[in-house]
């Protein structure tokens, strides 16, 4: 059976070589062999899945060993998969919403040229993120957490006409690379400390080595999930990511390449472990960004960056509980699956909401939409309900697990992380009930628009083709865009019951993550009615704000808080004035002093050789009889030299 | 005891006198040769320094090289060299202005500098004793230096002669010009020049309208201007042509003078003589015009 | 005697010079698919060459030997290790690539000039540098080395001076002083170094009384050869401004931008991915094994400058507007990781650097030769006068960003392995260093990007519009190099198997071992 | 008297032909010059002759005058050849051989 495993790699990779070296041959059927190999990997992840169900608890972990990588003296890198209930969880995961999403793309794309190439680098992004979760070693995650900065890379710059998606696409690029800079450090720092890279070896000796030499991995770590995250510091190429086709925001920037940060950290939880002063920064990181995320969602009126401030948010979460030891593992895994169905079915409703309206992204002009789409209206509501915790839903059950275990890392921390957590929780239900009843309540603010706002820029390089000046006709979208979202939203609602009932999922993955009861100072109950209440109370202010009243269809100028929030908080601002520019002016310092003082004095060098030369040349006037007097006084000078040497 | 002997390892009272005096002549006769501004006159001085070198030789036991310094050098280089010098021009007289920068003031020095450098050096060796010709010479300089010449040294001696032959070559190749076509005649030039059309009727007679009658004083033009075509081309190249384009003016201003001072009333202001306004060119412009 | 295979491999690439050059002016067309001919053949010699190698056997393999200047001990000395091995493989795979990237690099203006002869020259001097690379690879002869060394400046010299890019944004007069320029300023810097190398060889003869390497190796580790500490720093010295000089090490590195920027792409290609590999290559083989004391003592010193060059470069290449000086900057930067992997004294060091030298060969060659395709069709290096080309040439754009992936090391392609190990065999021994030097990729990724957004993504300039994608005889350039690049990137095993006994025998010579692990946990 | 006279004579002769080729412009005067070396060069070589006891000295003399008289008709021609397409015997204006 472990022979299965490279095929889950296999099967997308192949899809990415066909559809991108295929060329135009390919065009017809393009959508269709991508779709098809995304979901053949699929079944090939259920029938692993079946396997280890078939397994004894502490036997599920398989490995593949393909072949010796880079062997080098004591650097000793394998091509080896494994797959333990961890990584199957993510196969699933990525697979599954992976190919409903294929599914979506094959209406959503249907007017693009370059369809195939869009389905080329999905199934590209599919074989990458496999990689990641199933390497058995950091280096060969390594390779994996490249290839979906890659396939992230060209999938936001899909659209590469348009500057803004081609600078955002290398925004992301460069951003998560910073953050790789983290996990290539952290692999070096392995290798010195205990020879090797692979998990089971170096998880299992951590206990050989300093907590320093620990704490200093966990950081790189976490730097690493940082990048790819999209936690704070460096969460900023999120927002600009949305430039990319709605279907890659719902996968790789909601669903699954953003929640890697998360597998890496629990993935390493031994590691963290044992390393407290990391867990604390993974914590305060998590807590950090969950807040920062939901402010940032209160303010954006384009809908995917609100969604996009949202999933910050909610990986906040995630990393929140990851950093909280055995304690959150589980639940933040836990969270990471249902977030994946609630959000991918966000983004695709939202998607489908563009799609019917011009790809309009302003949520300044939408509204009453619940009449015209009513399956989109549906799952996205469902999906909204689940994010908020409704209880009963996915994100009640994985997002009040998450606050009690922050309640239970007790002391002073424990209050201030638990609080940051219930606090998000209200805040999430604040922002998801405006994005809700500006786009699907209140008038019809899209009908009789006299000219197209010029704040937000319109994503879909079809809007101009299509005629923007026209007043849309909102439609439900097509079957095969509906069959997803409607998937995605059944997932949304019983995922999180049907995990948490009899702690399937606690059971499922406790022999890899490890467990341990959390006991918050107060009472579970208590911490669920407090959620209860914030999530009230978020609702009810939101529609205070926009249920009653009407949306401005322009965006009033807002408070000081507000206008920083539209401004993702000033952070892109900062990283603008002092990397951008200072970067610009180093270089353009560089060059010049490349050329005036490196060149220079090699130049200089030339240069006074020549003039030199130069004067030494007018000596060679080109008067024989001057030559001749150099040469009577050089005569001159040896018979001198002659007589001294006698003398002497 | 043979002045042969004598000459060979010491030296006479007469030998001495002769010595000073005639070292006296070598001395001038080559600081003529240096100095002296004809071609001429330097090397009618190199000369007389030779033919003092060959009374040297003599004194000193050479007799074979003293006649040949007569013969060959004074005699027959001595000879080409005048020989060149006539023909690039007797009284071409060499300027002694210096044109290359410091170059004399340099050489001077350097000359002072070596001299003195190669005097102390002499008078630093150690030359007292001198071995004398006597024996060398017992069977005839002539002989001695044959013998010599014709073992010891055949290979030099052969590859002199090489050496002289090859040189002869050269210096034909270098001054012979070979004519490769047939010369032309008369008629072809004339035919080449009506052809050309550049100067067709006959070169101007010197000094034809001039009131000087001699070839190396250009004739004037009616502008008053020296037409420089009438004057010999070998003359115009040395650079002999005698200018008297002024003269007639000045000796007009010169009449006018007296005039004035003689009658004291005021000259009629002669018309102010504009050069530029009628050159050469003009009147040749003139004159194809008229054509 | 077995058959001089070694001299087979030098020789073939001279004597395809020789009949290139001779070839007619009329059939310049059989002048180029003679030199091809004779790469492919000279590759075939280089891949027996890399089959008959065992790794596990002696240290230099398939040696000759023969006597040359008696009077001082010069030998005709040949033999390659695990490292010559990978390096005349590259060589060999490079030139075709080359030649058939310049096959009309050298034509005549205009057509129909029957008399044309440079087209001849040109890849008569290609194949002239490898034949003297393929040598300089060989020599175990310090003198030998020394005389091809230098040798293969005078065609480099010509191919940089004389044969341009076609077009030029500011007029052929401009373009022809800018490139004699380059030429003249390359050819002085890698005299001087050549010179004082020169002096270092002398001086070597002097004190061990012979050139041969193995024998001064050989002498220099059982102690029979002792040189005053002195004597051998400055000597190291001596060799290694030289080899400096040709990798190019920061700051003697001011000559690669020009003459990459003024020669045609393939020459670029030539100069930075296999000519300044011989002076890596040279500092393996000649600083590690015959000043091994001095090597170390120069180590901190040098790994400072490899680390200014891996940022520095890469920082210029950000500021630069051409395209071919950000490609040549960002080789800077890659020279500073090979230099840095080598002195790192760690097998991940300088395996990695080994491999580096190979896979940046190849991935140079991607990037550099499609950008040669890519102005070629403009007619300007500027980056200012392109844009959107992805849209109107898609298989261009799609190589290029291939070739920029392998320059920004992203894994799956071979640059990957390579700079990850000599980011941690440098790690292992000096991490303040390996830290530093690991901001070098993020720079990397932000010039690759920055140019690939400026030249390929974006709105369409008319200029463009009509650009023609790549024409099969370009795809046959690039398809190879990128299956490579992939194929080196997924099993790098074969030639890291070729290149590890080599690296173990050098760090022997240097007396160093690997650092242990921490926790020897995989023990 | 001592005959080393003759060599002070021989070199203050040549002395004085040595600056006369670096002052004079003339190509023929410069020539002259040159002879005038040569004359005190062959001076000097009697002189050993004599001092020595021997004929060598007068040996070289007699070749050195064979030289010069080689060097007189090679180098008259080419002044001759030289005045004929410049017109002018003075060395300073062959003064091509420069930048």
């Amino acid at each position: 059976m472990e022979n299965l495993i490279a095929l889950l790699i296999a099967a997308p990779l192949l899809g990415a070589a066909v559809l991108l070296v295929g060329g135009r041959r390919l065009d017809a059927v393009g959508h269709w062999i991508g779709t098809l190999l995304a979901a053949a990997s699929f079944v090939v992840g259920l029938v692993l899945f079946a396997g280890l169900l078939g397994r004894g608890t502490e036997d599920r972990t398989l490995t593949q060993h393909l072949f010796s990588w880079i062997p080098v003296a004591g650097f000793q890198a394998d091509v080896t998969f494994r797959l333990d209930q961890l990584s199957m969880t993510f196969v699933l995961l990525i697979t599954g919403v992976g190919s409903l999403i294929h599914l979506y793309s094959v209406g959503y794309m249907e007017h693009d040229e370059r369809r195939r190439r869009f389905f080329g680098y999905l199934n590209l992004f599919l074989a990458a993120m496999l990689l990641l979760v199933l390497a058995d070693n950091y280096l060969l995650l390594y390779v994996g957490w490249e290839g979906v900065g890659l396939a992230s890379y060209l999938l936001i710059g899909f659209w590469q006409h348009k500057p803004s998606a081609a600078t955002a696409a290398k925004k992301a690029f460069l951003v998560n690379r910073v953050g790789d800079m983290g996990l290539s450090i952290a692999i070096m720092l392995m290798f010195t400390t205990f020879g090797t890279f692979a998990f089971g070896p170096v998880l299992g000796h951590v206990g050989d080595t300093s907590e320093g030499r620990l704490t200093a991995i966990g950081l790189m770590l976490l730097l690493a999930a940082c990048g790819k995250s999209a936690q704070v510091p460096l969460q900023s190429w999120l927002g600009d990511a949305m430039e990319g086709p709605t279907p890659v925001s719902a996968l790789i920037h909601a669903a699954t390449m953003v929640t890697a940060g998360v597998y890496l950290i629990v993935r390493s939880g031994a590691l963290f472990n044992a390393a407290p002063d990391a867990q604390l920064a993974v914590t305060v990181v998590g807590a950090v960004t969950l807040l920062f995320g939901a402010i940032v969602g209160c303010a954006k009126d384009d809908i995917k960056k609100a969604l996009a401030g949202s999933t910050m948010s909610q990986i906040g979460y995630m990393v929140l509980a990851a950093g909280l030891g055995p304690v959150g593992y589980v639940f933040a895994i836990m969270h990471l699956v249902t977030h994946g169905f609630f959000k991918a079915g966000l983004f695709l409703g939202a998607g489908s909401v563009m799609h019917a309206m011009n790809d309009e992204v302003d949520m300044r002009k939408y509204g009453g939409l619940r009449k015209y789409m009513p399956v989109t209206f549906v799952t996205f509501g469902l999906g909204y309900l689940a994010i908020i915790g409704f209880p009963g839903l996915s994100g009640f059950f994985s997002k009040d697990k998450i606050i009690e275990a922050a309640f239970a890392k007790g002391g002073t921390e424990g209050w201030i992380l638990g609080g940051a957590a219930l606090l998000g929780a209200a805040i999430t239900a604040f922002y998801m009930t405006r994005v809700m009843l500006m786009t699907f309540f209140g008038e019809e603010r899209w009908r009789n628009r006299p000219t197209p706002s010029p704040a937000e820029p319109s994503v879909e390089p079809a809007a101009e083709e299509r005629g923007e000046h026209a007043e849309p006709h909102p439609h439900e979208s097509p079957k095969v865009m509906t069959i997803p979202m409607i998937v995605l939203a059944v997932g949304s609602v019983f995922g999180g019951a049907f995990f948490s009932l009899g702690d399937r999922f606690l059971h499922w993955l406790e022999p890899v993550t490890g467990h341990q009861e959390g006991h918050p100072p107060v009472s579970a109950w208590t911490v669920t009615a407090a959620t209860l209440v914030c999530l009230v109370l978020g609702a009810g202010l939101a529609w205070a704000q926009y249920g009653r009243r009407p949306v401005p269809a322009v965006a009033p100028r807002g408070s000081l808080l507000t206008r920083a929030a539209r401004r993702d908080l000033l952070q892109d601002d900062f990283n603008h004035v002092v990397l951008v520019r200072g970067g610009e002016h180093l270089t353009r310092t560089l060059v010049y002093l490349d050329h005036s003082l490196v060149d220079g004095v090699v130049n200089g060098t030339a240069a006074s050789v020549g003039g030199l030369s130069g004067r030494l040349r007018r000596l060679q006037n080109g008067f024989a009889r001057s030559y001749a007097v150099s040469m009577f006084g050089g005569a001159a000078v040896l018979v001198a030299a002659t007589l001294l040497m006698r003398a002497v | 005891m043979t002045a042969q002997h004598l000459a060979a390892y010491s030296t006479s009272t007469g030998e001495a006198v002769q010595f000073w005096i005639l070292a006296t002549v070598a001395v001038l006769g080559a600081l003529g040769t240096v100095f002296l501004k004809r071609a001429v006159h330097s090397a009618l001085c190199l000369a007389g320094t030779m033919i003092v070198l060959a009374v040297f030789y003599l004194a000193n036991g050479a007799y074979f090289l003293g006649i040949v310094q007569i013969v060959v050098y004074t005699g027959a280089i001595m000879m080409l060299f005048l020989f060149v010098v006539m023909l690039v021009g007797v009284t071409a007289a060499d300027s002694l202005k210096e044109t290359i920068k410091g170059q004399r003031w340099l050489a001077l020095l350097c000359g002072l500098g070596f001299g003195v450098l190669l005097l102390g050096g002499i008078g630093n060796a150690s030359l007292k004793e001198f071995d004398g010709l006597a024996q060398a010479n017992a069977g005839g300089n002539v002989e001695g230096l044959a013998s010599l010449l014709f073992t010891r040294y055949v290979f030099a001696f052969e590859v002199t002669g090489a050496l002289l032959i090859t040189a002869a070559v050269g210096a034909m190749v270098l001054t012979h010009r070979e004519r490769t076509e047939r010369a032309r005649t008369q008629r072809e030039l004339a035919e080449q020049r009506i052809r050309e059309g550049t100067y067709i009727p006959p070169l101007p007679a010197p000094g034809v309208y001039a009131r000087h009658n001699a070839v190396d004083i250009a004739a004037l033009l009616p502008d008053g201007t020296p037409s420089e075509l009438s004057v010999s081309k070998t003359l115009r190249r040395r650079g002999q042509i005698r200018d008297v384009s002024r003269e007639a003016l000045n000796d007009l201003r010169a009449l006018e003078q007296r005039a004035v001072e003689r009658l004291e009333r005021k000259a009629i202001e002669p018309p102010h003589f504009k050069r530029a306004g009628f050159k050469r060119a003009d009147f040749k412009r003139a004159e194809e015009a008229s054509k | 005697m077995s058959f001089p295979l070694l001299t087979a491999t030098a020789a073939l690439p001279a004597v395809g010079a020789i009949a290139t050059a001779a070839v007619p002016a009329a059939r310049r067309t059989a002048a180029k698919w003679l030199a091809l001919l004779f790469s492919l053949a000279t590759l075939a010699l280089a891949v027996t060459v890399a089959i008959r190698f065992d790794p596990g056997g002696a240290r230099y393999q398939l040696t000759e030997s023969h006597a040359w200047i008696k009077d001082f001990g010069v030998r005709y000395e040949l033999g390659v290790d695990g490292i010559a091995v990978a390096l005349i493989a590259l060589t060999a795979v490079l030139i075709p690539f080359i030649v058939l990237a310049g096959w009309h690099d050298a034509d005549p203006l205009e057509t129909g000039n029957r008399r044309w002869r440079p087209t001849q020259g040109f890849f008569a001097l290609i194949l002239a540098v490898e034949a003297m690379v393929i040598l300089s690879f060989e020599a175990t002869d310090v003198f030998l080395f020394y005389i091809f060394f230098e040798a293969m400046l005078i065609p480099m010299y010509f191919l940089i001076g004389g044969f341009g890019d076609r077009a030029h944004a500011h007029g052929e007069e401009t373009a022809s002083t800018q490139r004699s320029y380059a030429a003249v300023k390359f050819l002085l810097y890698n005299l001087v170094g050549g010179l004082i190398m020169l002096a270092a060889v002398i001086g070597l003869y002097v004190v061990a009384g012979n050139f041969s390497l193995q024998e001064i190796a050989q002498a220099r580790a059982d102690g029979s050869l002792h040189m005053a500490t002195g004597t051998e720093r400055w000597l190291f010295l001596g060799f290694f401004f030289a080899f400096a000089v040709k990798a190019p090490l920061w700051p003697l590195h001011t000559w690669l931008p020009n003459a990459m920027g003024e020669a045609t792409a393939p020459v670029a290609v030539l100069i930075t991915a296999v000519v300044d590999k011989v002076g890596t290559f040279a500092m393996l083989r000649f600083c590690l094994q015959l000043f091994p004391g001095a090597s170390k003592w120069a180590t901190p010193v040098i790994l400072v400058l490899a680390l200014i060059s891996i940022l520095y470069g890469a920082l210029l290449a950000v500021g630069q507007r051409d395209i071919k000086r950000l490609v040549a900057y960002a080789s800077i930067s890659h020279f500073g990781f090979i230099i840095m992997g080598i002195f790192a004294m760690t097998s991940q060091g300088q395996s990695g650097a080994t491999l580096y030298m190979v896979n940046h060969g190849i991935s140079t060659a991607a990037l550099m030769l499609v950008a040669g395709f890519l102005i070629s069709r403009r007619g300007s290096r500027l980056i200012a006068d392109y844009g959107g080309v992805q849209k109107v040439a898609p298989v261009l754009a799609g190589t290029f960003l291939i070739g920029g992936l392998a320059t920004l090391s992203l894994p799956g392609l071979a640059p990957f392995v390579s700079e990850f190990l000599v980011l941690v065999g440098t790690f292992t021994r000096h991490p303040a260093i390996g830290v530093v030097a690991t901001f070098g990729i993020v720079l990397a990724a932000l010039y690759t990007l920055v140019l690939y957004q400026r030249t390929m993504t974006g709105p369409v300039k008319p200029e463009v519009a009509a650009m023609p994608d790549l024409r099969v005889r370009e795809v046959a350039v690039v398809a190879p190099l990128i299956v490579l690049l992939v194929f080196l990137g997924v099993y790098p095993k074969p030639v890291a198997d070729i290149v590890n006994p080599a690296v173990q025998q050098t760090l022997s010579d240097v007396h160093k071992k690997d650092p242990r692990p921490e926790v020897e946990a995989a023990k | 008297m001592n005959p080393v006279n003759y060599l002070y004579l021989a070199a203050l002769l040549f002395t004085i032909g040595a600056t006369g080729v670096l002052v004079r412009r003339n190509a023929i005067v410069v020539f002259m010059c040159i002879e005038l070396m040569l004359n005190a060069c062959n001076l000097a070589f009697v002189a050993f002759s004599r001092m020595h006891g021997n004929l060598d000295g007068q040996i070289i003399a007699f070749f050195t005058m064979v030289v010069a008289a080689a060097e007189v008709v090679v180098g008259l021609a080419i002044i001759v050849s030289l005045f004929r397409t410049r017109h002018s015997a003075s060395v300073d204006d062959a003064s091509l051989m420069k930048l």
